[in-house]
């Protein structure tokens, strides 16, 4: 068994030490400088009027990465769904109610988060923050409300609760098609109102995000009151 | 297109009897009867328009530098007219002996796949295309042979395989490597490989390839593992396919190898001709032998074909006109003689169910017509004039002693006595008096019967014929004389 | 300054460490979470304060409350070798 | 400003250390926290050499990376609903025991 | 005008089938499925006719060339898997219908299928088009979730453990290409295939990155001995589900694998990668084939056949290094071994779904007298078993013909005999497999009320693979329009 076990640790060992010489010579190899694309995007981005090159980056020059991640996000939701062994039990837990201490700070945290969110949007576009990060924020302080039982989703696979996760998703499709039919390609904004658009789409991004986030967490979340087994 | 139709039609009639499934019984043995037929008459007027030197060829592309076709030439013909023509009796011969038996939509489909695909040997215009058409042989031969779905004929499959699929392989590998170095090389009379003929030892390499994909299929030994066990199978597929289809399928292959692949002239200067004729004389001397000792009726005429499909190899590796044409004329010669034994074998298995040359005793009492058909044959096996096996055996020997190779000679002397002694003792077993007492009725199931006389009687008009222009012999002379540049006996 | 930044990656390679080398899972999360914290600031160090926003917000606290309640689930079974159905029995207590 | 240089070494370490707990370690959520590390390593590998850039980090390492840890986020969650699942079915919370017979659906 | 679009059509259509499905509610769902599967075999088709037509073209995404943005390629190669991916697609999704009709709604993930599934159709698509080597890390992820999910789809427990090994060689893998493609644009500080093609200049960095993400995909792809975690998930998804799985979504890494090896990277760059990966192919075939051979269970055979089949898409690697011909015919010859794989896989575990579902179990060696009562099952068997041991005449024989010529030019004789002896083991555990049910037996087998209509499914697609063989030319067409050949200026 002790040698069986021992074997077992051998290959892992090896494998994370082979893996450890190799990136490490790797990185020793490389010059102390390296632009890779950053002044290329900068440049783009100060063009397009976007002060925040990393909103630039993930709204506007490599937007389709971002529509694929908001369709990892909702996959996953999906995914997690999918391996429910009882929908309906959903949450009974989470809505058994809280104890003092977080339900004080909830109820302090709560507000700030959402202002947090909604700041980081508005300055996404000049200073740090944008879409990604408020919708995290977003998400956090909506996971917080349901550990804290404030706020009680009547889940159920329910038309409407299914509309609410696929929206996010839905929107972004349409944004990204709707340039095609004034002859541009997918995801390409209209230069004369690009800001404005792409401000609308962090918006809307933000909320899809931060509600994905909470859905992801609530199709997580265990139901154990009637114990976890078949 | 017209060069198609040997092909077509039976696989046509494949694909409808299957699609008939297993209770449309008469639409079955009409859609089947009417192809043969039909395709029968297509192959003849194929044969007419040849012996006037009209051959069709016709291609389809496949892959990059790679077409798939056929031509109806005359050495073609001549082993397509054969399966086509027999493929009809045996047919109603099937009928009868499958009477009561199961799954026989799948039997009749993939009955008439076989002979789609053994045209498709007979007529492909290039290796490739051969190579291709036996590998599809190969695969519909083997729902027959496992057939009765029994433990034993699953392991007669599963060795059939074995060897079919590695032979395959190994004819694959060797015109893969053709192509690779001389491109397309259609069968030319004489040899198509002019462009390639100084690569000798990849040549040689390519040679030995090719028998040993052929010689599976032709039992070539030590290739010849999978026939006797595939015996199990009914007895009209062990008539068709390993009388006349499949086994011919091999040596038909050397024959188009070295006639018109290499040419008798670049085989023998190879020097790879001669370790064939050894081969092929060495397996003609134990296979003899073996089937003196064999009790199993169907093993020891499974035996004697091994035996007589080496007279084909032999002949033609010994790379002279009057052998290769006594081959050639041995293939239709052969499936005759030996597709009548086999019906024999099956009839008086169906019959009296009588398996073992030891328990025949009174069978020729019982069945007097199936016993002199069989009797017919045998001798025409064992060389008798005037019947059919003469006449090819005399052209294999003249062959032999013309080309000066006297222990061929020999070979081909010992093997007509070892005939003698394998075939006389079913004869004198039968004739002895025994438990079968003389039938009141019909002896057997007339549509067994009637094929079984035909071909008896095909027997003795080959043999009469032989020098008359359309007999196999003529046949056989006129079709291998172009690879001899010309050459007329 | 390097010495802040040494400091700092030690630290993350200790929790990171510390988290893998403990039985008791909670204990592991924790300490993920933990680790989820010191990476903003290390995204900070790195000046990227957007990627340190998503991993406060995600990293630590989505990824945590997760995790956290899978433990719950598992009902904080940390015996890492758990023999079968006995062994759930006990975890249902 | 060689200091990227520690945070890309902690991140080599970081990666190497996940690789083993993922191989290593039994518990399935030890083998999720592991995938983590490794995530986290690749990052931080990713935006230090991204510091490299002369006038500010380079923001395409950044935006990965904010891809990166959702991505990563929609797997650790999908890992923990399986393991949830499979701790319900089997009672197991590692990979290396054989489920009780006829579990079998 | 619409046509300039494809690309993005290819994904986006997808993409909002699987939104749209999933709000659709379970009983809905099936329609919306089969309403985005017939547009996409219909975006499909246009796009091999205009690749045909007007050869290879990039779509900028967002009006943003690379390397600001993300550039799709839709060349030959992809087309062509977009289209293998649409034909299969088509058939899972017909099959679907009837295998996950049931009136339990609890059942097979609360009848997320169709979500999951769409979703899985979108990343394939998309990974086959794009040409940006970060925006494959976020494909791979979204197949990577899709496809462990609809492993655990039945919720048993075989399937979960399945599941669960699947998900950590994914996130092994996932990480692992990341770290490549940091160390890349560390090096390279470019993200887009062609540019990276363009720029590649020798260098311990960049060759480590890349080196690290062929790794990752071998392990996605599950070449030996990254094949850990392929048989007991293919062999315990769902069939409609293991069909997908063993035909197309091993193919989308490795379609990723095949550019990078044969367009981005220069010969000899990564040293003798090649020359492992095709030893590695071989060992994959010989050792997928010897394990099928020994399974008592009918899926878990056929997924170890994918194990072999996978390791000749390995050996266009060395076979492509040996000169212009070997290089022409070896890519045609892998491309018409992808095609024609996927068709007759597919066919293969959607007809092994059928079996089990009318035996009632999976056992082998229980399936005697199958050839009786379900004809067209053990035809598809027959078919699909023709294809993979690559007998002619079948697109198997199409591609094996074209990779053993591509050795043979090459002068590399053991290649082929790889080849052929690959062969020789496919016919050994598919007959082994045919023999069982061609065996006398008086199974009386169940009659699923779905079964006659579902079960042309997998006899067409078997039937597809075979009849290929006709397609080839076509095949050829498209391998010359693929970036590959044009790259290295060759023509089949």
């Amino acid at each position: 068994m002790s040698e069986h076990r021992h074997r077992t640790r051998l290959l892992p060992l090896t494998a994370a030490m082979l893996m450890l010489g190799v990136i490490g010579r790797a990185i020793l190899a490389l010059p102390t400088t390296g632009d890779g694309l950053a002044v290329p995007m900068r440049a783009g981005a100060e063009a397009s009027g976007i002060p925040n090159v990393i909103t630039a980056v993930l709204l506007d020059f490599r937007g389709y990465d971002t529509l694929l991640e908001i369709a990892v996000l909702m996959l996953a939701t999906v995914a997690v769904l999918s391996l429910r062994e009882d929908p309906a039990a959903l949450s009974r837990r989470i809505a058994g109610g809280a104890g003092p201490v977080l339900g004080t700070l909830t109820r302090a945290l709560a507000p700030i988060m959402l202002l947090v969110a909604g700041h980081l949007v508005l300055v996404g576009s000049s200073g740090p923050g944008g879409a990604f990060q408020g919708g995290a924020v977003l998400g956090a302080a909506g996971i917080l409300l349901m550990l804290s039982g404030y706020a009680r989703p009547a889940w159920a696979s329910r038309r409407a609760v299914r509309w609410v996760l696929a929206v996010g998703l839905i929107v972004f499709i349409g944004v990204a098609l709707y340039p095609l039919l004034s002859g541009g390609t997918l995801l390409q904004y209209p230069p004369e109102n690009r800001k404005d658009l792409i401000l609308l789409v962090e918006a809307l991004l933000t909320l899809s995000i931060g509600a994905s986030l909470v859905s992801l967490f609530l199709a997580s979340a265990s139901s154990t009151e009637g114990g976890g087994r078949r | 297109m017209i060069a198609w139709v040997p092909v077509a039609v039976p696989a046509l009639v494949g694909l409808i009897t299957l699609m008939l499934g297993e209770t449309r019984g008469r639409a079955r043995n009409a859609v089947n009867l009417l192809g043969a037929i039909g395709s029968s008459a297509v192959v003849v007027s194929l044969v007419r328009s040849a012996y006037a030197g009209d051959t069709f060829t016709s291609r389809i592309p496949m892959l990059p530098g790679l077409t798939f076709g056929v031509s109806t030439d005359l050495l073609g013909l001549l082993f397509s007219a054969v399966a086509t023509v027999l493929w009809g009796v045996t047919l109603v011969y099937a009928i009868g002996y499958m009477d009561h038996a199961r799954d026989r939509a799948r039997f009749f489909g993939f009955f008439a796949w076989c002979i789609s695909a053994a045209n498709g040997v007979a007529l492909a215009e290039d290796p490739i295309s051969l190579f291709i058409f036996y590998e599809v042989l190969s695969l519909t031969t083997y729902p027959l042979v496992v057939h009765n779905g029994t433990p034993e004929a699953l392991a007669a499959g599963r060795k059939y395989l074995f060897y079919a699929l590695g032979g395959g392989a190994a004819l694959l590998v060797g015109v893969a490597w053709l192509a690779s170095i001389a491109g397309p090389t259609p069968f030319t009379p004489g040899g198509a490989l002019g462009a390639v003929a100084g690569r000798n030892n990849e040549l040689r390499a390519i040679f030995a390839l090719m028998v040993a994909g052929f010689g599976v299929k032709a039992a070539l030994m030590p290739l010849h593992g999978w026939l006797p066990g595939a015996m199990v199978a009914p007895a009209p597929v062990s008539s068709l396919l390993h009388a006349v289809a499949v086994v011919k399928a091999g040596v038909f292959g050397i024959i188009r190898l070295v006639n018109e692949l290499y040419g008798p002239e670049l085989a023998t200067s190879l020097g790879v001709a001669t370790p064939l004729a050894l081969l092929a004389a060495a397996t003609i001397l134990i296979s003899s032998v073996i089937a003196l000792r064999q009790d199993d009726l169907k093993r020891r005429l499974a035996y004697s074909t091994i035996a007589q499909l080496s007279y084909i190899t032999l002949g033609t590796a010994l790379c002279s006109p009057l052998a290769a044409a006594g081959a050639v004329a041995h293939l239709a010669h052969h499936a005759v003689m030996k597709i009548t034994m086999f019906f024999t074998a099956g009839s008086v298995y169906e019959t009296l169910h009588v398996k073992k040359v030891s328990q025949m005793p009174g069978v020729a009492r019982r069945m007097p017509l199936t016993m002199i058909s069989f009797a017919v044959a045998a001798f025409a096996l064992a060389g008798i004039p005037p019947l059919a096996g003469f006449a090819s055996k005399w052209l294999l020997a003249a062959g032999a002693a013309e080309d000066g190779s006297v222990w061929a000679v020999l070979v081909y002397v010992t093997s007509g006595a070892l005939a003698i002694g394998y075939m006389v003792p079913v004869l004198t077993s039968a004739l002895r008096p025994g438990k079968h007492a003389p039938a009141a009725g019909p002896e057997s199931d007339p549509r067994m019967l009637w094929p079984i006389v035909a071909v008896a009687v095909l027997t003795v008009v080959f043999g009469l014929t032989a020098g008359l222009p359309g007999s196999p012999t003529h046949w056989a002379i006129t079709a291998i004389a172009p690879s001899f540049g010309g050459w007329t006996p | 300054m390097h010495v802040f930044d040494i400091l700092l990656v030690g630290m993350l390679i200790w929790i990171a460490v510390g988290s893998l080398n403990q039985n008791r899972l909670f204990k592991s999360v924790v300490m993920l979470i933990i680790f989820g914290l010191f990476m903003a600031i290390a995204w900070i160090r790195l000046g990227s304060p957007d990627v340190a926003l998503a991993e406060a917000a995600i990293g630590a606290g989505v990824t945590g409350a997760l995790m956290l309640d899978a433990v719950g689930h598992l009902r904080e079974r940390a015996t890492p070798y758990p023999l079968g159905p006995e062994a759930a029995e006990d975890a249902d207590e | 400003m060689t200091s990227y240089l520690i945070y890309v070494a902690g991140g080599a370490l970081l990666y190497a250390l996940g690789t083993y707990g993922l191989l290593a370690r039994r518990h399935l959520i030890h083998k999720v926290i592991s995938a983590n590390l490794m995530g986290s390593g690749v990052f931080l590998i990713l935006i230090g050499l991204g510091n490299r850039a002369e006038g500010g980090p380079d923001p395409v390492p950044q935006a990965m990376v904010l891809t990166g840890i959702v991505v990563t986020v929609a797997l650790t969650a999908l890992g923990l609903a399986i393991i949830k699942r499979y701790y319900s079915a089997t009672g197991l919370t590692n990979l290396d025991d054989e489920p009780p017979a006829g579990e079998r659906p | 005008m619409l046509l300039d679009h494809l690309p993005a059509l290819l994904v986006a259509v997808p993409l909002t089938g699987a939104a749209l499905s999933f709000v659709a509610g379970h009983r809905r769902a099936p329609h919306v499925a089969l309403v985005t599967a017939a547009a996409i075999v219909a975006l499909a088709v246009a796009l091999v006719a205009r690749v045909l037509d007007a050869g290879p073209f990039r779509y900028a995404v967002g009006g943003w060339t690379a390397p600001l943005g993300i550039d799709l390629v839709a060349d030959g190669a992809s087309a062509l898997f977009i289209v293998l991916t649409a034909i299969v697609g088509m058939g899972v999704t017909l099959y679907a219908t009837a295998y996950f009709r049931t009136d339990d709604e609890t059942a097979y993930g609360h009848g997320l299928f169709w979500t999951l599934w769409l979703f899985m159709w979108t990343s394939l698509n998309a990974l086959f088009l794009t040409g940006d080597v970060f925006n494959v890390y976020v494909c791979l992820e979204l197949v990577g979730i899709s496809a462990v999910t609809l492993v655990t789809l039945s919720g048993g427990a075989e399937a979960l453990r399945a599941g669960a090994r699947y998900l950590y060689a994914s996130m092994l893998g996932a990480m692992t290409y990341l770290l490549g493609v940091a160390l890349l644009y560390a090096s390279v500080g470019q993200l887009d295939m062609t540019i990276l093609a363009d720029t590649l200049t020798p260098d311990v960095t960049a060759a480590t990155g890349l080196a690290l993400m062929i790794a990752a995909l071998v392990l996605k792809t599950a070449l030996v001995p990254a094949h850990f975690w392929l048989p007991a998930a293919h062999g315990s998804a769902p069939s409609p589900v293991s069909a997908a799985l063993s035909s197309l979504v091993v193919k989308g890494s490795y379609f990723v694998i095949l550019r990078l090896m044969l367009y981005v990277i220069p010969v000899g760059y990564l040293g003798g990668t090649d020359v492992a990966l095709g030893v590695l192919g071989s060992v994959a075939i010989v050792w997928g084939s010897v394990q099928a051979l020994f399974q008592t269970r009918i899926k878990q055979l056929v997924a170890y056949s994918t194990v072999a089949q996978v390791g000749y898409l390995f050996l266009v690697f060395p076979l492509a290094r040996l000169g212009a011909d070997a290089f022409a015919l070896a890519v045609t010859g892998v491309l018409v071994h992808a095609v024609s794989h996927g068709l007759a896989k597919a066919g293969l575990f959607l007809a092994s779904g059928s079996l089990m579902s009318r035996f009632g179990h999976d056992r082998i060696d229980d399936m005697r007298g199958a050839a009786r009562s379900a004809p067209v099952l053990t035809l598809t068997v027959a078919l699909a078993g023709i294809t993979m041991m690559g007998l002619p005449p079948s697109g198997g024989f199409g591609a094996k013909w074209l990779l053993v010529s591509s050795a043979l030019a090459g002068g590399a004789w053991w290649w082929a005999a790889v080849l052929v002896a690959g062969g020789l083991l496919a016919a050994a555990y598919m007959f082994r497999l045919l023999a069982v049910l061609l065996a006398d037996g008086d199974a009386v087998l169940g009659t699923p009320a779905s079964a006659p209509r579902t079960e042309w499914v997998p006899l067409a697609l078997a039937a597809a693979a075979v009849v290929l063989v006709a397609a080839v030319p076509l095949i050829t067409d498209l391998a010359s329009a693929s970036n590959i050949l044009i790259r290295a200026g060759v023509t089949p």
